[in-house]
């Protein structure tokens, strides 16, 4: 693992409504690691992930992605971002919303196999509408099965989900990060001690 | 002066009441636009005050 | 000679773009563009009203022109430079291109309505009605429109900086469409009426009667260019009140 | 590749809302029944301001339908994959603004001559008011995409949009009625509908680009 850390931000600063969210955030994540974005309701750690995935363009300071900063790629390439909102559209059935969404990435995958893993097999073909919240979750979350990228933007990830479901996601970030992937995740629920973590929303931003 | 007096200036032959009633509205309308913009630069500059006395109070309470 | 010209150019650009200097100067400029802006607008309404000689068709009612014709030029000035800011704004993303856009949008809306209200009371004594479908004063009407467009778009989005962007683009779409607006409503016109009526084209005024009309439009430019700087220092002033400069320039 | 997925996409999700589809029809056929109603049944009358008032029912019906292009993307979050995804915005703009016309702005065409001849248009210029229409909705769906790229996520869309775009729509009602009218009247068309195509061609290269710069500002870019 080379030392340059994949993301790098210099006093990154939000304000909102005139409130101010954030200021002074010099982190540095490297590949390997897994973050928790952590912090009371309205500190902005959606803000943050959104600034992160290039949704939200209203900031002060920088943030760059060194290593791929010769290669002058364009940055999405490598991300992956899961909102808290699904993102499925409910008239379409779950094999078309991923088929939309690998044609958006122009990646190549098999998504019947990453829904079975998922334990949605059965339910490929029926419209998402008839799906319940946690199945939904589930279907979103089969994104990080079928695209592959190095660095995961996931906004509330565990949100909906049942007890196994949890599980199922925590391994899976696990592997991606043992693989050499960066995974920078929001959520109250801290599930490994080896994760670290940023705290928003106490008077300074702190790192562990 | 094109008028011999201030009243033909005035009546503008029977033409006045157009062109003052023109000139009439225009002066509000744009004076009205410029008395806004005024406004609420005094506003907004007595805003910024404000918070400068604000903060200036708190750091005298901080520091006693 | 041309690098240099483009040098103080670019040095310009950026000084002007960056809200500090440009609050600092803007207070400068204003404080001797006030003056000369009222000295030129009285001058020239004035002149075109008490001094000008008589039109030998229309009488005394063409006077009006002396504060139609700059509100007109004014409005459609006002859009296209809205227009440039906002390209400006979105392909540079300069802070001070969207605040300018939320200053020059309202003044142009009064004036596009001051040259419209003003066309429709000349049109009494001239063609009998207030109302006439007549070509310029369509477009003024649509140009008026077009501002109103804009406001609504600043008012209905909540984050400030997010309505300037988005203003932005409106502004650029909107001042590709205008040339468009206007020629169809000039072929629009002669479709419908035949040739348009000339009122008082502004070529063919004789020298005492143009060069009132020149001051007063100079008077109204300048005006324009007040309100906006007022404004604009307004908007810096909201945007900027937590930052140290504009503390210590307002102490 | 993500045009063809998007305009995939496009007609599925439209397949399982039938309703979406026809709506905006309904509106047009009712708004024209209005006129007879509201002014005067008589012929020769009807037939003048015929060309106008198909128009006008057209680009508010089509103002009206392109009101919801993007609000169940943006609601459901789709909207947000869109835009973090590494393909350049222009296609699946311009895909998105093609299926839209397809679904609700084709059958406003198909069905414009009908109600020409209801309202006594002279038959000689149907099948001018159908090229124009042809040559018009996608112009004014474009248009009204760059509108409506700016107001999705507010609360006050419609009017909002209608006060945004409308000034802009009024080139095409200006020719489109126009030829319309001149056809009626036995004049030449083909230069006002050379204009109406350029009028399409500037607007579906154009409109996408800024449809794409309206998103990402919409969502904070």
């Amino acid at each position: 693992m080379t030392d340059i850390p994949v993301l790098q931000t210099r006093a990154l600063r939000c304000e909102r409504d005139d409130r101010e969210l954030f200021a002074g955030l010099n982190w540095c994540a490297s590949a390997g690691e897994i973050w928790q974005i952590a912090g009371p309701n309205g500190a902005g750690k959606t803000t943050l992930i959104r600034i992160l995935a290039g949704l939200h363009g209203f900031y002060d300071g920088s943030f760059t992605w060194p290593q791929w900063l010769q290669s002058d790629a364009d940055p999405r390439e490598k991300l992956l971002y899961l909102g808290h909102k699904a993102g499925l559209r409910d008239e379409l059935t779950p094999l078309e919303n991923l088929q939309w969404w690998l044609a958006l990435h122009a990646q190549q995958a098999d998504p019947m196999a990453a829904l079975a893993q998922l334990g949605l097999a059965g339910y490929e073909t029926v419209p998402c509408a008839s799906l319940s919240a946690g199945q939904k979750r589930r279907v979103a979350l089969s994104l990080l099965w079928i695209v592959d990228k190095p660095v995961w933007l996931l906004d509330e990830p565990f949100t909906a989900l049942d007890a196994d479901g949890v599980t199922l996601i925590e391994e899976r970030l696990r592997q991606h990060a043992a693989s050499g992937g960066l995974v920078i995740y929001s959520s109250h629920h801290r599930f490994d001690d080896a994760v670290r973590h940023v705290r928003l929303g106490g008077k300074q931003v702190e790192l562990a | 002066m094109y008028f011999e007096s201030f009243d033909a200036f005035l009546q503008m032959g029977k033409h006045g009441i157009y062109v003052w009633s023109a000139y009439g509205i225009s002066a509000l309308l744009i004076g009205l636009n410029i008395g806004l913009a005024l406004r609420a630069r005094t506003l907004a500059r007595a805003e910024v005050i404000r918070l400068i006395r604000r903060e200036a109070l708190n750091v005298a309470d901080s520091t006693d | 000679m041309l690098s240099a010209v483009w040098q103080t150019l670019t040095r310009w650009y950026h000084q002007w773009g960056s809200p500090r200097y440009f609050f600092q100067y803007s207070g400068v400029l204003l404080r001797w563009l006030w003056p000369l802006a009222i000295v030129a607008t009285m001058t020239g309404l004035v002149w075109g009203l008490a001094f000008a000689p008589a039109d030998y068709q229309q009488g005394d009612s063409y006077r009006i022109i002396f504060i139609h014709v700059p509100a007109a030029s004014a409005a459609l000035l006002g859009y296209v430079s809205m227009g440039v800011a906002g390209l400006v704004g979105l392909v540079w993303r300069m802070k001070m291109a969207d605040i300018m856009i939320k200053a020059i949008a309202p003044f142009g809306a009064i004036l596009a309505a001051v040259a419209l209200i003003t066309g429709a009371i000349w049109g009494k004594p001239t063609w009998g009605t207030y109302w006439v479908w007549d070509a310029r004063l369509t477009s003024m009407l649509l140009m008026l429109f077009l501002y109103l467009g804009v406001i609504a778009l600043i008012n209905a989005i909540p984050d400030p900086r997010q309505a300037g962007r988005a203003a932005s683009l409106l502004s650029v779409v909107g001042v590709i469409n205008v040339v468009i607006v206007k020629y169809s409503v000039q072929w629009w016109q002669s479709l419908h009426q035949g040739s348009t009526l000339k009122v008082v084209g502004e070529t063919a005024m004789p020298a005492e009667m143009l060069s009132p009309l020149l001051i007063s439009m100079l008077g109204i430019y300048l005006l324009f260019a007040c309100t906006v700087l007022v404004r604009a220092r307004t908007e810096i002033m909201r945007r900027e009140r937590k930052s140290q400069w504009l503390k210590e320039a307002l102490q | 590749m993500s045009f063809v997925a998007t305009v995939k996409r496009e007609l599925l999700l439209a397949c399982r809302r039938p309703a979406e589809i026809i709506n905006p029809l309904f509106f047009f056929v009712m708004v024209v029944a209005m006129f007879p109603l509201g002014v005067s049944p008589k012929a020769e009358l009807l037939s003048v301001i015929a060309p106008g008032v198909i128009w006008v029912a057209a680009l508010l019906a089509v103002l009206l339908s392109v009101e919801g292009l993007f609000r169940a993307d943006h609601e459901s979050g789709a909207l947000e994959q869109l835009l973090v995804a590494p393909t350049n915005l222009y296609l699946p703009a311009l895909a998105k603004i093609l299926a839209h016309w397809l679904l609700t702005g084709l059958p406003l065409v198909l069905v414009g001559p009908l109600l020409g001849y209801m309202l006594h248009l002279p038959v000689s210029a149907s099948s001018t008011l159908l090229l124009a229409l042809l040559l018009g909705t996608p112009t004014l769906t474009a248009i009204g995409a760059i509108g409506v790229s700016l107001t999705v996520g507010l609360r006050s869309g419609g009017i909002l949009l209608a006060l945004l775009v409308l000034p802009l729509y009024v080139p095409v009602l200006v020719f489109g009625a126009g030829v319309v009218s001149y056809a009626a009247n036995g004049l030449p068309v083909m230069g006002l509908l050379a204009i109406l195509a350029a009028l399409l061609l500037a607007s579906l290269t154009l409109a996408p680009a800024a449809v794409a710069a309206g998103l990402r500002i919409s969502s904070g870019g």
